[in-house]
């Protein structure tokens, strides 16, 4: 543990250093130096200039993940479960995928206006696809032993389903999560590309349009801290419900 | 074919990169046109386009090596000089300012002032709509505060039409598309009535501008013969867009775009026929409105950063 | 009719041979049959049909003279290999077929810690399945079949990894339990005195078919005294030379 | 299967209709009618004008999906097997995730050049988590009882993963893959946002230029097909390496 | 120093007492040792701890006078549960260990055959393991530890799923193999029969200490017949009794 620690703090001081490198002979505008970014960081925060727009970002990541999880789970349980569901859904689920929200902007505004709707609905779109995918599959390998003790126990689908196919895919469908929760974050701020004058996404627009390359960096890094702490908390969840699937995992 | 092969290495073809704010597109079908005309290869260049995405990228794409010049806005001109960044104006692309303010009649604003209290569209924060947007706002006496703006993205006047803002910063191009596609009884306040500056520029680093001064003079040559050939033969100049411009699908229209641009490359002043000629007071101007605005925080001095002398005279 | 009926029944795996051919059974209420066969003869094939786990090709099965379409959860199962679920502790395995359609209430709560006294893991109750021995396992799984107090109880060699004493008592308790909730029972097992001690029926199968169906006429109370009993024992000869009879 | 197929024209007729009832009374800026999509598709389609750009982007989405999965896959294995390089590497995957692409265009194209190179980098930098998550996740939650017979058998670490952990976390995997298939086609167009002169997402820049909302639209459509079949072709691929695991699947 | 010496091994699982305590077992080179014991003793947990698999927490597992601190490839282990590869062949299943280093060569496709044919499941030879019984599925994992002729073997229980009749072949086939190859084993077994008949030794187990080890005094040669000889019986009947002594 401890070790682990001391190597991470290593590559990080080396990654400073091979980007202070990178970034000494390069223009600010291009690449600032990382002190130059921890500067702007350090200001933004204490001066409270970031609450707001991290605010902003954070409820429409939680609003967006939980519609979209949500969403994508339940999408996963049903196309899963029903064959036919599947079949004749997954056209529409792949185009929600591989349309670039970013294209749509005018109809997301059209349909949810300028406010935060429209974010929340394409972090939510852009997070559901993860968790429908790896849930789905993950119901549909249960182990048929077992599928067999629930069908002699007279239980009904969606006994099956709560009690065994879904504890049986948690590991799988916890990893889509993770995936998920990542995306979310990059869900926003990409919403937030679209008509949006407050949030971190926001905040990148303009700073380029400003050409303050350190105040992006700023908000980039603070962009990774959440999608950090966000795996960090599924992990944290992982940890306390999976327990015993992890007793079997350490020789 | 050969032989011009052999008569272009005799010559030294060099190359110049330009770094663009956009894709390729129509209104830059003079600067596409290399290897169709022969502008640029008379003069012992061969131009390679770098897109972008915004002003931005292409002073950055210049600051990085990745170009030699930058096609770019004033705005953004100004933020990199801003910076501490040492830039040079080298050619004026289009002496006009080519930003306006879009709105249905029945919204009845005709004059900055009436902007006050109103939501109104711009592409992006980071677009010239939005500088122009302010510009103009502050000619009225007005102010960011006093209005609502919102990012519309590239297709401004959809919401425009389905009401959702009252009026939307566009430019004479998307304006006229605009028209095409169905957008009629509109108002419109060209921001060039109020405060003409230029809409683009092509600035190099000091660097470049030392160590390529022969190489930059011969681009702008080439540059300037292009873009006198494309007034001259905007049906030409038409046709061959459909080939080179990502966006040329329709001669027509890209005639009215070519059109438009002609009119913009030449400056207002009836005396100075010159295309490109650079006019440092106005370009000092909006430096002090943008400061003024507090966009941008010292005072620039453009004439410094204004070079005149590579311009070809004619 | 009796209470369980197979008539008739046909079953092959995709892309095989007929692994049940033509198999006609009948089970009345209250009686305990063992079947005995070879590895591979087709056993826990043929318990699947009867329990409604497997649609034979051909042929009906009939439970209390209704044809069986899916399994009644009046039925207890114990699968040749324990499949427990790896994510609930022993004795929330034990409950699941509850817990399943409610909370279990007290009485089935100490129902459960009775089963667990009874199958000698009581305190192993709290542990999860990937922490238990192979033969606290099995043990986990017979007391979930018995948690619902099934009329009909199919097992598929529940006793095969339990040592000779436990095993003993084991069937003694089975045995008790049985006979007091008259539970009917199909049990497959390797083990010939296993077979002779605990059923009224022991039915030799071979090659996908029933062979052989021999009475048991022991009095209804066992006793470990009967192992030694001459009438035991010659049973068990003669069934172990029909069996090797068949195999030849 | 014939009943699925018939359901899907159903809702497929659904769909277009409903579209072209809310398109109707819109201007054709903001949502064109289905036929003047479908017009422009065929026209761009039979013109050979789409041709290029559709060979274009299928290039960088092939190219980035190779890089970015074999990365993804190894990267995964890696993570998967050392703990230590697991909680070393984590924060640079999550950043490498949760910044958004868009912002880094001008050091992109400083350091891969504004041709295919960036797109293809991009391309590879979105699809490769996914399947990061899938095959980490996978890997760790290997059968103990497996594990144990090939320490038995004296495996090395290389043969317990090839032999067991990566055949037996296969159905995981691939669950991550059509994730990073999917997300490949948005990866691809969102490169080429960033300056491209060629490609479908060029295309949509351009069109929105233009303000031609029916070419935009057939873009789109093209990327959905793209992704549709990228799809199926995982579905294919797993269809032929996984029949032992599919055998037991269905009753 | 013997072949195999456990030299006063303790063993915990997390969060639990001792499961073996104070274990020492010695065993020769060529030595046939059956492990008895009721379910849940630890006989499991012993035997790996001899082969390697779990590391003890005080004491020492020597091989050949050396300190064994990771399996060796000479040796062959059968799990109480089959742990086959569902994705492989029964034949592939087999060729495991051989496959993780090499391609099989052909002396070594052949040898595989000769197995299953031992072990009666030829004809299941390119079948998944999901398609077999569980009897067929043990067997194969049977013939998986025996396909490198390892020098030491480590069954588990392997015959716990498989008839009487097969069961007996079986034993005499496994016999004749160990002693041709001069194969030292360990073998768990609930049956004392089996015990008595297969080993050399029979160690009997409780509460995580060997507490018997009888020597078995048979000819060489096993048969049939001895099943019936008195001496059989008696120390059948002696081991029993000690057995359920040591349950009381
Ligand atoms: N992984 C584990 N974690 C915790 N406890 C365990 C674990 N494995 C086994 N035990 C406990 O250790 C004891 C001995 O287990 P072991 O598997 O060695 O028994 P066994 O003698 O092989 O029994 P059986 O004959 O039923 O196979 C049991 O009480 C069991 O509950
Ligand atoms: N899922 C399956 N697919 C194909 N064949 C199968 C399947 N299950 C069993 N078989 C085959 O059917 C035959 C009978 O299997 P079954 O499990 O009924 O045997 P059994 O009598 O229970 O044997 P055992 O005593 O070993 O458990 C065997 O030869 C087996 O190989
Ligand atoms: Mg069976
Ligand atoms: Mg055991």
């Amino acid at each position: 543990m401890k070790k682990v620690e001391y190597y991470s703090m290593l590559l990080l001081l080396l990654m400073l250093i091979g980007w202070e490198l990178i970034a000494g002979p390069m223009s600010e505008l291009v690449l600032p130096a990382p002190a130059a970014v921890f500067i702007e960081l350090w200001n933004g925060l204490s001066s409270g200039y970031f609450l707001p727009h991290i605010l902003r970002t954070i409820t429409e990541i939680v609003l967006g993940l939980s519609i979209g999880c949500t969403m994508g789970f339940i999408l996963g349980v049903l196309m899963g479960e029903i064959d036919f569901l599947r079949k004749l859904l997954f056209p529409y689920v792949i185009a929600s995928q591989a349309v670039p929200k970013l294209a749509l902007a005018p109809l997301f505004i059209l349909w949810f206006g300028f406010g935060m709707t429209s974010k929340v609905v394409i972090t939510a779109l852009i997070c559901f696809f993860p968790l429908l995918e790896n849930t789905l599959t993950a119901i549909q390998y249960t182990d048929p032993n077992k599928k067999d003790l629930f069908y002699i126990l007279g239980a009904t689908r969606l006994q099956t389903l709560i009690h065994l196919k879904i504890p049986a895919g948690l590991p799988a469908i916890l990893a889509g999560f993770r995936v998920s929760v990542v995306l979310a974050v990059v869900g926003a701020v990409v919403g937030e590309f679209i008509g949006g004058s407050e949030g971190l996404g926001a905040l990148i627009i303009a700073s380029q349009g400003m050409m303050d390359t350190p105040l992006m960096f700023a908000v980039l890094i603070l962009l990774t801290l959440m999608g950090m702490l966000l795996y960090l908390g599924v992990n944290l969840i992982e940890g306390l419900f999976l327990k015993t699937y992890m007793k079997g995992r350490n020789k | 074919a050969a032989k011009d092969k052999d008569a272009a290495g005799s010559k030294q073809i060099e190359e110049v990169k330009v770094a663009s704010w956009s894709q390729p597109i129509t209104e830059q079908t003079n600067l596409l046109a290399g290897e169709e005309k022969s502008f640029y290869k008379e003069n012992g260049i061969k131009v390679n386009f770098i897109p972008g995405a915004g002003g931005g990228d292409a002073i950055k794409n210049i600051l990085t090596g990745a170009a030699d010049i930058a096609f770019t806005d004033p705005g953004s001109l100004y933020f990199a000089l801003d910076k501490g960044e040492k830039l040079r104006v080298i050619y004026n692309i289009y002496p006009q300012n080519v930003f306006n303010v879009v709105s249905l009649t029945e919204k009845n604003i005709t004059k900055p002032e009436d902007l006050k209290g109103k939501k109104i569209g711009v592409y992006s924060h980071s677009s010239g709509t939005r500088q122009n947007l302010l510009l103009l706002l502050h000619q009225a006496g007005l102010s960011e505060k006093d209005v609502t703006i919102v990012e519309t993205g590239l297709l401004n006047f959809a919401p425009l039409m389905q009401g959702q803002v009252d009026a939307t910063a566009a430019t004479d191009t998307g304006l006229e598309t605009g028209k095409q596609k169905g957008l009629s009884d509109v108002n419109v306040i060209e921001v060039k009535d109020y405060l003409n500056i230029p809409s683009d520029v092509f600035v190099v680093t000091e660097k470049t501008y030392q160590e390529k001064k022969d190489l930059l003079i011969s681009f702008l040559k080439g540059y300037q013969q292009s873009a006198q050939w494309m007034i001259d033969n905007p049906q030409e100049a038409a046709s061959l867009a459909v080939k080179l411009a990502i966006d040329g699908k329709d001669v027509n229209s890209n005639l009215k775009i070519i059109d438009l641009r002609n009119s913009s490359s030449l400056s207002s002043d009836p005396k100075d026929k010159t295309l490109g000629a650079l006019d440092p007071e106005v370009l000092q101007k909006g430096a002090d409105i943008y400061q003024g605005l507090g966009l941008i925080e010292n005072k620039l001095d453009m004439p410094q950063a204004v070079i005149q002398d590579l311009i070809p005279k004619k | 009719m009796g209470f369980l009926t197979l008539d008739h029944i046909y079953y092959s795996y995709p892309g095989q041979g007929s692994t049940v051919k033509d198999v006609t059974w009948q089970i009345e209420e209250g009686e305990f049959h063992c079947l005995l066969g070879k590895s591979g003869c087709g056993k826990t094939t043929l318990l699947k049909l009867a329990a409604g786990l497997l649609k034979p090709d051909k042929g009906k099965v009939y439970w209390q003279e209704v044809e069986v379409s899916k399994p009644s959860s009046q039925v207890g199962y114990v699968f040749q290999s324990p499949t427990l679920l790896e994510w609930k502790t022993v004795f929330d395995n034990i409950l699941l077929p509850i817990s399943l359609k409610r909370k279990p209430n007290s009485r089935e709560l100490d129902y459960g810690e009775t089963l667990l006294e009874l199958m000698g893991i009581i305190s192993q109750k709290d542990k999860y399945p990937t922490e238990l021995s192979g033969g606290q396992q099995s043990r986990v799984a017979i007391a979930r079949s018995l948690i619902q107090r099934p009329s009909m109880l199919f097992l598929d060699e529940p006793f095969a990894a339990v040592d000779a004493i436990t095993r003993e008592e084991l069937q003694d308790d089975l045995l008790k339990l049985c006979q007091l909730q008259k539970t009917t029972v199909i049990f497959i097992t390797h083990d010939i005195t296993e077979a002779v001690y605990l059923s009224d029926h022991v039915a030799i199968m071979s090659g996908g078919q029933i062979v052989h169906d021999y009475k048991v006429n022991l009095p209804q109370e066992r006793g470990f005294k009967m192992r030694y009993d001459t009438y035991f024992n010659e049973l068990c000869l003669k069934i172990r030379q029909s069996f090797s009879g068949v195999s030849s």
